[in-house]
């Protein structure tokens, strides 16, 4: 898999910054053949990886630090979240839909993750902090239709 | 970042939202319905959301509150307007089998109220 | 002064991210007052100095890596972009008007920064690479008159 | 990301530019408008920027390039439709000093053919 491209971005684990993340990468993510489509799921992975970051892991400390990795492959990109934070005791659990550790919130975030990326991967252990990879590739039919727009 | 307008006719209570909704809005948008429910003696919520372009598990947490709080009185939340990003976020959440979607705030005081 | 939000970011040294990096620092430094012609010429800065570690300081291999900080303060915007590149032998001739050690060129870049920016500080060794440090600061009687537009 | 059409009337290549016009695409600008004027015995060139949103100094230097290649032969370059903030970059460059600035492509072939 040859990388035609990689950001690294770290930035504060305050509110704010979902929305510039999700930007950010959908930015950098756009330099392949991704649809409109592609990019607006790949927005709503990242958003709710970083929200996670800092509601979970950080339990909303202004303080931590999320970094994400975004590498560009002639496949598809890999996009990296991850955190310093308090981790995940169950990630089996986590992953289950409608499951969370707090009860104000829904447990989609996962949900949405697995709904709308090809794959998905939680590291996580109490001590280390949670890294969230993902992966979205390209589809060859959908990327060649869209050529007809352009 | 977003825009909130309040109007409060009978007892249903006008949500009109702009911009992005995610977690950077979550506890304003909270904070805000929370105020106004607490300070205005409503039976219904329409959120006319046809000017939010993006929607997180996050806010979608606080319209799902709202509607727990209103249903325990026999209320109803209404969402209106959904464009079609943040209509596949609503669907896949099944925030949309509780709750009664239309194209207009008419719509849903004609039907709903 | 008081930091509001910090981005690091680093990417390799290919044209293409000249277009991301400008659209990622503006998106993130929008968190502060700036006005949208603040961002715009924000945007040019970050452009011009991305595109000069590329082109100059990495002489065109896309192997190297650039580095962009960003630091929001109330005050206003520092921005850093580092490479590791050849560096600058004269950054007092380099600074001139019209210089460039490329005849393609037109010894602009560190003009339009100069015009866009409040402040401009180069450190450069042919060693160790170049670092450019650029402060924004927000004027607070056009962001208190744009207000009115909200 | 850049658009680019190209079309020659009498002595003049006309070239409509859209998109952001950056380090990313000034290697394809030089390349497109070389290969061009070298198989087209053109004299002019008119620069039809009005969808062009961003223009950074290095594509400026290949606008200047063209200039310096038309110019030996008594050609001219002109810019068309610039939106303030390309049109403040240009101006800046010294560039508004040596070409001529048109509100459409008929007022440039008009004035400046
Ligand atoms: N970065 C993280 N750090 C710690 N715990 C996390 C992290 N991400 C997810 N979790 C755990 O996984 C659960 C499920 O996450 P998710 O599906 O996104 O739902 P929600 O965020 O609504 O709780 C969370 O409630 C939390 O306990
Ligand atoms: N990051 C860098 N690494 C090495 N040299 C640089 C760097 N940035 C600028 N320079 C030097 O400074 C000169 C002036 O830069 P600039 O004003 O941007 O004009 P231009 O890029 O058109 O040459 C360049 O020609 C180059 O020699």
């Amino acid at each position: 898999m040859k990388v035609v491209n990689q950001l690294k971005m770290e930035f504060l684990s305050v509110p704010e910054n979902v929305a510039f993340a999700r930007v950010a990468v959908a930015a950098f993510a756009s330099q392949l053949d991704f649809t409109i489509n592609d990019l607006e799921e790949i927005k709503v992975a990242v958003s709710e990886a970083v929200a996670n970051a800092i509601v979970h892991g950080y339990e909303n400390s202004p303080t931590g630090i999320v970094r994400v990795t975004v590498t560009l492959m002639e496949t598809g990109a890999e996009i990296r979240v991850e955190d310093n934070g308090k981790g995940i005791a169950d990630v089996k659990k986590a992953l289950e839909p409608a499951f969370s550790t707090d009860p104000e919130r829904m447990g989609l975030g996962f949900v949405f993750i697995q709904s709308f990326m090809d794959r998905l991967h939680v590291d996580s252990s109490p001590a280390g902090g949670t890294r969230v990879t993902m992966i979205k590739t390209i589809n060859r039919g959908a990327a060649a239709a869209s050529q007809g727009g352009h | 970042m977003v825009e909130l307008d309040l109007e409060i006719r009978q007892d249903t209570l006008f949500v009109r939202l702009e911009g992005e909704l995610d977690l950077g809005v979550a506890d304003f948008l909270r904070n805000t319905l929370e105020g106004s429910l607490n300070k205005n003696p409503v039976r219904h919520l329409v959120l006319n959301l046809s000017r939010v372009s993006y929607i997180d598990s996050s806010c979608l947490g606080v319209i799902l509150g709202r509607y727990k709080r209103l249903a325990r009185e026999g209320g109803r939340v209404s969402l209106v307007g959904l464009q079609p990003h943040v209509r596949r976020i609503c669907e896949l959440s099944g925030l949309l089998r509780i709750m009664g979607e239309y194209t207009t705030e008419e719509e849903a005081v004609a039907k709903a109220g």
